[in-house]
């Protein structure tokens, strides 16, 4: 067992970590939080030069091919500095499905975009009588020509406001909660019948509602179009995976920034951080911290086990983990700061914000503690 | 023994629901039951009404406007109040102030100001916490020295909530800087100023908070000119008079009632489902979580009542350490709420409305409720930190109560 | 509202906490235990005397006609001194049954017998399938002569070991789970084909299993014999009611013992008491213990509600509340004390093990809250 | 980076496996898996066999009947031997004493102790605590003066584990009496000495604790004679060698092994209901809570594995601070379980055996594996408080990691 970075591995890290220092500290970041779409185009070009946005993308489609650990190493470091612009759906959960998934057609057309940072993609899965349930879908998909016309709404849709094209699960045949007969499909964003109402998140993320009119559409690939369920769901657990190893990279830094802030802030002639009550806080908040990283750990090397029942086990008992730990951390993190972090002049609040909305994002440790209560064991053998 | 109101207090109880649930205006009320607060007209609009009622600072001597109620009967009210979802009154003016100008005031104070608190004709704010004393308040470093009849204050104070809408602040200011030099008491230099906030040299500069909204700012101080009869009381006996307001601060600070409110929205709007899908209510984790919050905050009314009666034996006592848990467990119950509502919210919490034009132009995104439910949770993150955080609280509990 | 004892009241308060203090010290409870009963008769005959087996059976009985209030003074201060004789049993449980429902001539037989002490009754409701469901019963009740014959099995009957009579739950009519049809009878303990196991309980107390295999019994009280579920229900409220201002009694001594041990215990050149760390940790028992006190009292005061739901619902609560608090305070008085916190040496730990036995007699925290949860709203108007 | 366990190891685990589960007599592993200890005669027989196999000791070194495995190897084996419900070889012997003596013991020492140590043919007991030192054991007052060729000692040690079945205890006892003086360290005037259990002077009380056994004893030591020649190492430089014991004691504390074998066993207790009532896996409250556990208890594993990793690189380095992360959280999660047995026993948790005669002539009250449940949970509440107290864990955390 190793749990050490290879010296590539360490060398890509040092290079994420660089590069967002100089490029996201928190002024920067604000500023790109200020931008008309919330994010910075220059800094998505940047993150393209340094190979992030092609990082999952296979080598054969000029990416960096990599894999899951140097996803874990850039969402650590994207976590960490609350990187704002649309990594997870245009370079993991696109890039994923279309990589894995998607006809050459597709492959050949998108995939050198996002390795270059010219493509922006979202993935509309949610609907709204069941957000957290992607085999619950009303949208449907009806062939026409020599493709499909979508019709119905979809929710949540993360950077679906910004994206060019978007992956969207819709019924091809059976009733709305059959786990059979969802395909994915390829909509361009500019296609007519597609609306957006486009919106902020809590984070300073951006989302769409998308609604579907007899939008024309393309299948994503021959199999997922007749069947895609199993491959929307493994990317749902990649993606969860990605936000797990995000929290603990926001988790590490929040804790660090809480601990310099209790040696340096003075009350009563002493560093707050001389009273033992903090320290054991911020102790607890440290094993939190380490608990839920083993997790995350866990999850991300969890995401190319073939069995789908344990991938998927394994990583939303991540997810429990994470959520927890991360509202403790954000409630902790703010309590200890006090008034300074509450305000929006100050990162904590920025991080426990994002903390809060990873763990709403493909539904909360309690609801995945409910659901795995229902899947017998997780103890390994 | 007795855990029931008496028949007068029933009474009493109808007559005071019957005014306020008929007085409140509509639109105020559903801004308050969805989250908000009332804007600074509707607060005047409202402090008015009751004003006009006799009702608007019922625990002042009869004198100054005053209802002559007993300490339950005062509870009953507050607690009216909230449920009603009606705005509280005005804190500032009508709980810290008041009873500090008709307590220690001069005459004149008293006279001037006492009515125009009551009627809402000033705003008041406070200015306290400075950058460098917050939990430490008595290290305070705004200076107000006094030149001719006039102190001229420098300095700057933090956290001042809504100082925007705010025509005064009452301050405290170190009026003796000696008092910060080793071996004195620092407690010992402080002075309590009352400040027009028209006059030159005060800026104020807002402070976003983490819910997105601005209710709290910075006040700067430049060489500010304020009249020696602003000052309350003597000078250097400040602390004195602060810490009189900050017992007072203690009273209603379980807003039992606003929770109470609240969790009975949640069990509301748990009941259906949204766009077909199925209602909260179904989910038995979350109604065991309901109303295991039920039954803490049903602990915490009784407790209440418990440090409520005390205090009424003895109106007139220093306040009972015994509210420290009632600020404890009244912060963690008014967070627990808001945790259900945000938990409730799912991933709809993730929504925000970045303007009131965005909210006119588009239909809203997820279940109406749920646009405010991660804003009030951030918000609500503060009332474990202000009014002496908890962990100050159990140090007092500690001291007080346990003698260590 | 008023939380005062009256002066009366505050009389009886003193008599019972000097009487306990006198007769109940550690050693001597420790030789109460040691008895081949595992307590003391004399003891017993003493409470008779100072009116406190009497304290609830009305004055026409030759009892003291206390209620609720009296109800609570004397059981804080019995769950203050641990005290393990067979009061709630007796003095709460069987008396309360006897004097609201029994008939003349049971109440003339036993009531004055509780008052001097020589009457020891047990109360056998529970069955080994569902002991907390008291509407769960299969032992069974035929007409018999004058009376009737009893069959079945009861188990964890609190000090049936000792009792001279049993009131026991049967089954006139219905189905094992009907609501309808159960009735309560009074049984010999030395009547034919009864048989009891004896054994200690956790917390030093007594309890027994009972098996009956055709044994003669006296119908309780006319009413009762065909539907006795309402006051059996309402008679296992009042125990959770009592069992709740016993533990808050008992959760006070132990955290004043615990804060007295933390002041008066050096390490490290200081009382341990001086760490900020344990400060807080007896300040949060201090919260716990005094919402659990506003909580045992609503309990006690609603045991004469007369709307059953309610009153159960305001019990049930306290029993949750209580029990929590009791085991978070026998934890962390555990856990403060160290060491010697684990000994039989010490007082807390049987603080400790009385509060475990509390929270699991007629259902634990979760228990009731679960049930609680399915039924409607807890607050007041 | 790679979670995967080697082939290698794969296959190590499984011989380990396969012996440990066929070598183990039936009625020590059931009297374990149900929540009890060995007697000491099986004890004996166990580590015998274990011995026999040359695995008793198997993290010394080869010279000494070690058996030269990896961390990783010798964490395995540890896991297995916990999962196999299998008892742990006596810790005071074969992890604590043993260490000690092969690096700061004598040749005759290692030659006359460690293969005993190896076969349990000497029973060992810790003579580290006293009444007045607890957490702060470096405060001891034990003394031992030099008189001739030995040492008097006199004193009382305390929390004494299974010192009833001891042939031999080792202690820390004050050969400097003035290094309790101010001004002095009172870790400088402290040694390690061995004392035959046989020796006069020696009385051994049991205390009884709150699961009702007699697992702790109070020793007493009055002019106990113990011959220069069991002084390990230098006259005051005991404390080295106590803090050198203590950090391999942090090794393994986390049993996590053995709380996933009680999980599993309440998983497994779970399905079937008592008398024809329901089972519990039907309440879904519970299983979640269960559910919960096993997440932390993953949590916890991976994270040994990652300290383990650490450790591993750099074995000889001193104690990682991390590992007090996994006393805390291995601490609690052993709890944890034993809490939910509790649970899971309802009423039934209140019954009490009091003795084995009892036992033989009734059957049992309530299921089989509920008298038990209470006793278990009682006694492991003693795992947050030795070894080094959870709190104590925590202060070590913000001083050696977080840098306060």
């Amino acid at each position: 067992m190793n749990f050490d970075l290879s010296e590539d591995q360490q060398l890509l890290k040092d290079t994420f970590e660089r590069f967002l220092k100089q490029t996201y500290g928190f002024e920067q970041r604000k500023a790109a939080c200020a931008k008309p779409e919330g994010w910075s185009h220059d800094i998505w070009r940047e993150m393209a030069e340094i190979g992030l946005t092609g990082l999952l993308v296979p080598e054969a489609h000029g990416g960096f091919g990599g894999g899951k650990v140097e996803a874990m190493v850039a969402l650590e470091a994207l976590g960490s500095a609350l990187v704002v612009e649309p990594f997870l759906p245009t370079a993991v959960l696109c890039a994923h499905l279309i990589a894995k998934h998607g006809t050459t057609a597709i492959a050949e057309e998108y995939l050198p975009k996002i390795v270059d940072g010219s493509a922006l993609l979202a993935l509309a899965h949610m609907e709204r009588q069941a957000p957290l349930d992607p085999a619950n879908v009303a949208t449907t998909a009806k062939p026409s020509g020599d493709g499909y016309v979508l019709n119905g709404e979809k929710t949540l849709v993360l950077h679906g406001d910004s994206a060019q094209a978007l992956i969207v699960s819709a019924r091809v045949a059976g009733n709305q909660t059959d786990r059979a007969g969802i395909g994915l499909f390829l909509v361009d964003a500019k296609a007519s019948g597609l609306k957006r109402q486009a919106y902020a998140t809590q984070d300073n993320g951006r989302a769409a509602e998308i609604s579907l009119y007899d939008v024309p559409a393309r299948a994503l690939g021959e199999a997922v179009a007749k069947d895609g369920l199993l491959a929307l769901e493994a990317t749902i657990d990649l993606g969860m995976a990605c936000i797990c190893v995000e929290a603990v990279g926001a988790m590490a830094a929040l804790h660090a920034l809480t601990v310099d802030y209790l040696k340096m802030r003075k009350q009563f002639g002493l560093p707050i951080g001389a009273f033992q009550v903090l320290q054991h806080r911020a102790a607890d908040m440290y094993i939190a911290l380490e608990l839920a990283r083993s997790m995350a750990i866990s999850a991300m090397m969890s995401t190319d086990e073939p069995d789908a029942h344990k991938r998927h086990q394994a990583i939303a008992a991540a997810k429990v983990q994470i959520g927890r730990a991360g509202m403790m951390l954000g409630e902790e993190a703010t309590q200890l700061h006090g008034g300074i972090g509450m305000t929006m002049e100050y990162a904590s609040g920025h991080y426990f914000k994002r903390l809060t909305m990873i763990d709403a994002q493909w539904g909360d440790a309690d609801h995945h503690l409910g659901q795995l209560a229902r899947q017998g064991s997780l103890l390994s053998d | 023994m007795d855990m029931q109101l008496t028949a007068d207090e029933v009474a009493f109880r109808k007559e005071v629901r019957s005014f306020i649930r008929s007085a409140l205006p509509t639109q105020i009320r559903d801004k308050v039951a969805a989250g908000g607060y009332g804007s600074r007209d509707e607060m005047i609009e409202w402090t008015r009404i009751l004003h006009a009622k006799g009702w608007s600072v019922p625990h002042w001597p009869v004198q100054w406007g005053g209802t002559g109620w007993s300490p339950m009967q005062l509870a009953i009210f507050d607690d009216e109040i909230q449920l009603a979802n009606a705005p509280q009154p005005l804190a500032f003016g009508v709980n810290m102030l008041g009873p500090v100008l008709y307590t220690f005031g001069n005459e004149a104070q008293k006279a001037r100001f006492l009515p125009r608190i009551a009627n809402l004709d000033d705003w008041w704010c406070q200015g306290f916490s400075e950058p460098g004393a917050g939990s430490d308040l008595a290290s305070l470093k705004t200076s107000a020295r006094l030149e001719g009849n006039a102190y001229i204050v420098n300095g700057q104070k933090t956290w001042t909530t809504l100082a925007q809408y705010a025509e005064w602040i009452f301050c405290l200011v170190r009026t003796d800087p000696e008092s910060l030099q080793p071996g004195r008491k620092k407690q010992e230099g402080i002075s309590f100023l009352l400040i027009d906030m028209k006059t030159k040299g005060i800026t104020v500069r807002p402070i976003q908070t983490i819910d997105g909204g601005v209710e709290v700012n910075e006040v700067f101080f430049d060489d500010v000119r304020v009249p020696v009869e602003n000052l309350v009381g003597q000078e250097n006996r400040g602390w004195d008079y602060a810490k009189f307001l900050l017992g007072n601060e203690r009273n209603g600070i379980a807003r039992t009632g606003a929770t109470k409110e609240k969790l009975r929205r949640i069990r509301q709007l748990a009941q259906n489902g949204y766009e077909g899908g199925p209602p909260r209510a179904h989910d038995r984790r979350f109604m065991e979580k309901l109303t295991a919050a039920e039954i803490e905050l049903r602990a915490l009314e009784i407790t209440q009542w418990r440090v409520l009666a005390r205090v009424a034996k003895n109106p007139k006592g220093k306040p009972d350490p015994a509210s420290s848990i009632l600020k404890i467990k009244g912060s963690q119950m008014q967070q627990c709420a808001t945790e259900l509502l945000l938990e409730m919210a799912g991933p709809y919490a993730m929504v925000r409305k970045s303007s009131a034009s965005d909210a006119h132009n588009q239909p809203p995104v997820g279940p109406e409720w749920a646009a405010v439910t991660a804003p009030q949770y951030f918000n609500y993150r503060k009332v474990s930190i202000y009014g002496g955080s908890n962990e100050i609280q159990r140090n007092i509990i500690a001291k007080a109560i346990l003698g260590f």
